[in-house]
């Protein structure tokens, strides 16, 4: 199978955790749609560590690993508290601060 | 298999990241063990010895790399060379005045929640706030910004440069969520910060992992060498450098990429605004810099419209939409982004004088900023009672404060006409080596857009300080007024060293401007 | 050469006393003034001994560079800070710091009463500081630095009374031109920089032959918007008037002598610039020209002692420029006329600052009326300074106003009739306001309360009781040295054409030029019309009673009262339909921007309006922007490619 | 030999089927008596806390225990590599893993002196 097809898919799963943060209004969800693009993107290292045949995209991509949990903590850890403060995780309700 | 050989590791040219990082790890088990009576002395005294120590550091390093030129860090990861120990130096000092602003007081509160947890408003907040629980926790939140700042800049791959983005962001996005006034705009600051700015770090990852597919290497040098190979994948190669790109100025607040600013500016804590405009910015030039001079040399032809078009947008939007803001913060934060468009005209001009003048205006601008919003932060309003509340932040509020706080006034004006330009004050001398260094790079049009936008900018600037100095202050219904703290002294000493910053960058810029430009040399 | 080297040392002297006033604050408070009286009096001995340096050489070697340091090294593109002394910046030193150093004198026994005195005199060092950099400067950023310092310096002393409401407004609306003005200044010199790579009098000069026309017309337009601003020439003239709030020894040295000529000052410097660009220059004329006659007409109305003579200020620099915008006929003839005008005017409203001391500060002329009974010295100075405003031969007025009239019949088609009648005019209708004012302070009956409540007319015996007498020796010498000046320095600077022959290094040597009309007739038509001014105000105000309060008066007098309504129309053309835009959609902050000259931002603040409705507050909306951005810079990229 | 992949493909439908099969089949024959407890939320046999809007309490225990376990997850992302490469990497490799493990535990020392581990 080519290399190819997966660049598309991720190349796809970066498009959907994009579009996920444009529409969706609840915060975690919008969240998930980030981390949907982090790991697409470590798809596409892992993709290219092969076609290169080495192996440092697949340590790049156990870096992203990490990445992305660490903003999980700190992005959970923002969202719980509006969370508490407003009783909702809507995005849109967010929007004291604007011009 | 080729065998494991452990990298070299120069632990002296690794002093200053180590000083700050290890500071930082430190104040974590300081907040563990020390008592909370003492905790609060501990960590300022800590953060303003190590911020002071590794600058010394740089100092020391910046000797010896003047003398045996730069070198490559831990395989690679990490750069030492002129810029990079520049932008570390400038980062250094600005964070330095930052965390004395953070860390000052005023009736034992600082400008920090006592507990960020807490639901805004409840009473568990309120017992807390009687208890004077105090969150220290932003000491080593700060320190630990800063050492990812101070790699950021020096990244030799793109992996590190990522790694140090989110190692900068991440305690910021918590920072601008602790306010203590206005918590429900903080939060939403923070908010907003976070997703935005783990959203553009998607982007800035999928670019490194293009780039990485279409030279089979994430580092810098690699990069560049690979460019005019060009073998038949060169959208890969742009679409990747543009992603990058687009990553690096979300960070600096270029327009499209800017609409997080306004609102996390105004919505975070004074003193950590200041601190983010000012050092997030250095940092992020810094390795827009290195990664636009030492990638993209072979690409101009493909970016020039590309980074014309964000530069003209940024200068413009910037400048147009301060003016109609009412909210101070809000003005400063728009007059940032209008900055982050000239400072884009130093990185156009792909040339020599462009590094050192961009490293030039990054410190008369930060040393503005910081020094402004460490004013802002002292400007409050005093209702009926005499309680003082929060921010006096309205532009309205500052009327008529030059007769009632010359001293606070006259400095604030001294930033504020360094934010313009106008000669004697380091931002001209900014402007003037940034719009030349432009010119010298073949880019006059974008200098008269930028001469023109710098002359409306001017506007709001005066506009302020015609506000402050010749209108009566208003008065409101409900008897509030707008008064001057004047806090526990550590925002003094860091108003008047910007101040001192600012002046003497405009008298006597020559030194500061020899030594940027021997600096003005990327390792490749 | 040495003496030249030290020039710097003018400029240091006022500038350290100025800070050891500042930083010692009241320790000097004793003894203060007299510091700042010695700092400037050295100043004037070290441009004496100047002079007496650039005598001893040939005319071609008369103009020194001074280099000082680098100021901002930009790789090959230096601004290096040094001075410039060569004759025409040497002419103004030394009007500087004579004319400065007598109003010191004189501000010693003003302020005497002003528990502030020692600011007062740390602001006049600073003024004359910067003031002196501005003129001595080699290149147009050293000399934009002046052009600020003199700003600040103004604003500080005109609001120096800032604990009245009012004088703060008048030092808001000069701050608020004045920036107008300096956007002009930085617009060309950001031109200048982007045509020939500095911003040095030497290289832009040498360059400036054979540039493009175009360049330097935008150039050239645009200094003479920074000229506008700060010589308060139509139509940022407003804020002159109001800048009358400040110490009367102020409104002599910086509204009168130094600061507002710095215009001309400017537009003669930058002469091969102009003289690249006739439009300009035709711009310039007709500039000088309208504000000749807009502050004569002023002038006529004003019943404030010192608001007619700041309109007779903006009707005299308005003759400078129009001389300046002649070329190089006229540039001798402006800085001459400038010199003359120094002397005198500054004689003219130091002798109102002695009226004024002697009758309580009272400045409505028509509670004045013969006081020359009263203020013998006073009289005697302010008649100098009168008949040399006026141009009566000897005086001195005569020999600079009479040329500029002259040079500007000079030259062919409509533009000589027209700009001659109206230097012409100009002259006529000034010795009318002049005499007004000089009769109804000095002659006719005294309609102030002298204390005995003979006086059957009631509105005067509500006024207060005044004691006029004349002032103290300490202000009446430097009146009697400036009388002097009025007199003689116009003959003797005239003798054989010393003083244009002084010029002529900078100005450039000039053939003779014949006026359209010939001299003769023209020197004859001038006299003519300013003896009809005089014997006009002769018989209104000093041969019949004056009325105690202003009649209604014609159109044009209530017109001319309101300052031709320039407020109203700042306010009509600029501020107002900005305001009305911005308010329909936004709220105003009337507030926040009320600055007279509001127009340029108004138009930003719509600008800004729609682009703002963007910032939404929503994160989606944002990450949308991003996004949309995004794919827009990647298929911008990916298409030249293609 | 045919394809190695047709006995996933069988096990892949089996499981589907059984799956499918089950839900399709309590759907169709199990009786619906809903009640309180019923439709509950399910928190391991420990009685639910109650919901955060209105009550105002947030049980911010789960999500303290949640985020300490995914930090030490993440640790084992880097040991595992390590433990597999240990011979080669000899002594730098162990002190970078040491380093790194220390690192861990400071702020997990943090969390524990700040009462983040005690459950009540």
């Amino acid at each position: 199978m080519s290399l190819v097809n997966y660049l598309v898919l991720s190349g796809i799963l970066f498009s959907i955790g994009a579009v996920t943060v444009l529409v969706r209004r609840n915060a975690i969800v919008a969240f998930m749609g980030v981390e949907l693009m982090l790991n697409a993107a470590n798809l596409t290292f892992v993709t290219f560590a092969r076609m290169h045949g080495e192996l440092q995209g697949q340590v790049i991509a156990f870096f992203v690993m990490v990445v992305a949990a660490t903003e999980v903590v700190i992005g959970l850890a923002i969202i719980v508290s509006i969370f508490r403060t407003r009783g909702s995780a809507s995005i849109d309700d967010v929007n004291l601060l604007k011009s | 298999m080729t065998a494991f050989v452990p990298p070299e590791i120069d632990w002296a040219a690794l002093t200053p990241i180590l000083i700050v990082l290890g500071t930082a790890v430190l104040m974590v088990l300081i907040e563990a063990f020390v008592p909370t009576r003492v905790r609060r002395a501990v960590q300022t005294v800590l953060a303003v010895v190590a911020l002071g120590g590794a600058l010394v550091a740089v100092a020391w390093r910046w000797g010896v790399v003047q003398s045996q030129g730069g070198s490559e860090l831990v395989g690679g990861a990490l750069l030492e060379d002129g810029p990079a120990l520049f932008t570390q130096g400038v980062l250094l000092l600005l964070s330095f005045a930052g965390v004395l602003i953070i860390a000052d007081r005023y009736q034992g509160e600082d400008a920090f929640a006592p507990t960020g947890a807490a639901i805004p408003g409840s009473t568990y907040e309120e017992e807390a706030r009687r208890a004077g629980l105090v969150q220290t926790e932003v000491f080593p939140l700060t320190m630990f910004a800063v050492g990812g700042m101070l790699v950021f800049p020096a990244a030799g791959d793109l992996l590190t440069m990522f790694i140090a983005l989110e190692v900068l962001s991440l305690p910021l996005y918590l920072l601008s969520g602790l306010s203590r006034r206005r918590r429900l705009l903080s939060q939403e600051a923070s908010l907003k910060y976070f997703l935005l700015g783990a959203f553009s770090s998607a982007f800035f990852l999928m670019g490194m992992a293009l780039l990485y597919g279409y030279s089979g290497s994430i580092r810098l040098s690699e990069i560049a060498k690979a460019v005019p190979a060009m073998a038949g994948m060169d959208s890969l190669l742009l679409a990747g450098v543009v992603l990058v790109i687009v990553g690096l100025l979300f960070k600096v607040g270029a327009v499209p990429f800017h609409a997080w600013v306004p609102d996390v500016y105004q919505g975070a804590p004074t003193p950590i605004t200041g601190f983010m405009a000012a050092c997030t910015k250095v940092a992020a030039f810094g390795a827009l810099l290195r990664f636009v001079y030492v990638v993209t040399p072979g690409l101009t032809w493909d970016l020039s419209a590309f980074l014309w078009g964000i530069a003209i947008l940024t200068m413009v939007v910037g400048t147009v939409l301060a003016i109609v803001q009412t909210d101070m913060k809000r003005t400063l934060a728009y007059s940032s982004i209008a900055h982050a468009g000239f400072v884009l005209l130093g990185i156009i001009a792909l040339d020599v004088r462009g590094i050192s003048s961009v490293l030039f205006y990054l410190l008369a601008y930060g040393l503005a900023t910081i020094g402004a919003f460490g004013l802002v932060a002292l400007v409050r309003e005093r209702d009926a009672e005499g309680n003082i509340t929060g921010e006096a932040s309205h532009l309205s509020q500052w009327a008529g404060l030059g007769r009632r706080s010359p001293v606070l006034s006259v400095c604030f004006a001294l930033f504020l006409l360094s934010f313009a330009g106008i000669p004697l004050t380091a931002g001209f001398i900014g402007k003037f080596a940034v719009f030349s260094a432009a010119i010298a790079g073949g880019a006059w049009p974008l200098v008269v857009i930028a001469v023109l936008a710098s002359a409306a900018a001017a506007f709001f600037y005066v506009r302020i300080i015609v506000l402050m100095f010749f209108t009566e202050p208003a008065t409101t219904a409900d008897g509030r007024e707008t008064t001057v703290v004047a806090g526990e002294g550590l925002t003094t000493v860091a108003v008047l060293l910007c101040a001192v910053g600012t002046v003497l960058l405009g008298v006597l810029p020559s030194p500061i401007l020899d030594l940027a430009a021997s600096a003005a040399k990327f390792m490749l | 050469m040495d003496t030249l080297n030290l020039s710097w040392l003018l400029i240091a002297i006022p500038l350290a006393s100025a800070g050891v006033l500042l930083v010692l604050g009241r320790r000097v408070d004793r003894w203060g003034h007299w510091l700042g009286v010695l700092a400037s009096a050295a100043s004037a001995a070290g441009a004496i001994a100047m002079l007496v340096e650039l005598l001893g050489r040939g005319a071609a070697d008369r103009s020194v560079g001074v280099h000082l340091f680098r100021w901002i090294p930009a790789g090959d593109l230096n601004v290096d800070a040094g001075l410039l002394v060569d004759p025409l910046s040497l002419t103004f030193v030394l009007l500087i710091t004579f004319v400065g150093t007598l109003i010191h004198i004189y501000a010693v026994a003003y302020m005497e009463h002003d528990t502030d005195r020692r600011r007062f005199f740390a602001y006049l060092n600073l003024f004359v500081a910067a003031m002196l950099v501005l003129v001595l400067a080699d290149s147009y950023a050293l000399l934009f630095l002046g052009w600020e310092g003199v700003g600040l310096a103004s604003y500080l002393l005109i609001g120096f009374w800032n604990y009245r409401s009012d004088y703060a407004v008048a030092a808001k609306k000069a701050f608020v031109m004045n920036r107008v003005g300096d956007m002009g200044m930085l617009v060309a010199m950001m031109a200048l920089f982007a045509t020939f790579g500095s911003v040095n009098y030497e290289t832009v000069f040498a360059a400036a032959e054979g540039t493009n026309q175009g360049v330097l017309t935008l150039v050239g337009l645009m200094l003479l918007v920074g000229a506008c601003g700060k010589s308060a020439q139509f139509p940022l003239q407003a804020w002159l008037g109001d800048a009358m709030a400040g110490p009367t020894p102020v409104s002599a040295l910086i509204h009168a002598a130094t600061m507002v000529t710095a215009g001309v000052y400017l537009i003669v410097r930058s002469g091969p610039i102009f003289e690249g660009a006739p439009t300009a220059q035709l711009v310039v004329v007709i500039i000088g020209a309208i504000t000749l006659l807009f502050g004569a007409i002023i002038g006529c109305a004003k019943d404030d002692l010192k608001k007619a003579l700041a309109a007779s200020t903006m009707s005299q620099i308005g003759y400078m420029i129009l001389a300046a915008g002649l070329g190089p006929i006229g540039y001798a003839f402006a800085i001459f006329h400038l010199v003359t005008h120094g002397f005198f005017k500054a004689g003219m409203f130091l002798g109102a600052g002695s009226v004024m001391h002697g009758m309580g500060e009272e400045v409505d002329m028509r509670r004045f009326g013969g006081l020359r009974r009263y203020m013998k010295v006073t009289y005697a100075t302010f008649a100098f300074g009168w008949l040399a405003i006026l141009g009566v031969p000897p005086f001195s007025g005569f020999w600079s106003k009479d040329k500029i009239i002259e040079a500007a019949f000079v030259g062919e088609g409509w533009r000589p009739l027209v700009f001659g009648s109206v230097a012409l005019l100009g002259a006529g209708i000034t010795a009318f306001y002049m005499s007004r004012l000089f009769f109804m302070t000095f002659h006719g009956e005294k309609r102030w309360n002298d204390g005995h409540s003979s006086t059957p007319d009631t509105a005067i015996a509500r006024t207060p009781v005044q004691h006029p007498h004349e002032s103290p020796r300490l202000m009446t010498v430097p009146m009697i040295v400036l009388a002097v000046g009025s007199v003689a320095l116009g003959g003797l600077l005239s003798i054989g054409g010393v003083f244009t022959s002084w010029l002529e290094p900078v100005t450039g040597v000039v053939g003779d030029h014949e006026p359209v009309l010939p001299v003769w007739l023209l020197m004859t038509l001038t006299l003519a019309v300013v003896v009809v001014g005089l014997v006009l105000a002769w018989r209104q105000y000093a041969a019949s009673s004056v009325p105690v309060i202003a009649l209604a008066g014609s159109v044009l007098t209530r017109a001319a009262r309101k300052d031709l309504y320039q407020d109203e129309v700042n306010d009509g053309l600029l501020v107002q339909p900005g305001q009305y835009l911005t308010r329909s959609l936004v709220y105003g902050d009337r507030q926040v921007i009320d600055g007279a000259v509001g127009g340029l931002g108004r138009v930003m603040v719509r600008l800004g309006d729609v682009t703002r409705r963007l910032q939404t507050g929503y994160v989606r909306s944002y990450a949308a922007t991003m996004t949309i951005g995004l794919v827009a810079l990647v298929a911008v990229v990916l298409a030249t490619r293609i | 030999m045919t394809n190695p992949y047709i006995p996933i493909l069988i096990m892949g439908g089996l499981a589907l089927l059984l799956g499918v099969g089950g839900l399709a089949a309590s759907a169709v024959i199990g009786p619906k008596r809903y009640n309180k407890v019923k439709v509950d939320a399910y928190e391991c046999g420990i009685q639910p806390t109650p919901h955060a809007v209105g009550m105002g309490r947030f049980p911010i225990k789960y999500y303290l225990v949640a985020m300490t376990f995914i930090i030490f997850d993440i640790e084992v992302v880097f040991l595992y590599p390590w433990a597999v490469a240990f011979s080669e990497l000899a002594v730098f490799g162990l002190v970078a893993m040491m380093g790194f493990l220390f690192l861990i535990t400071v702020p997990f020392v943090y969390e524990w002196r700040r009462g983040g581990l005690d459950w009540d």
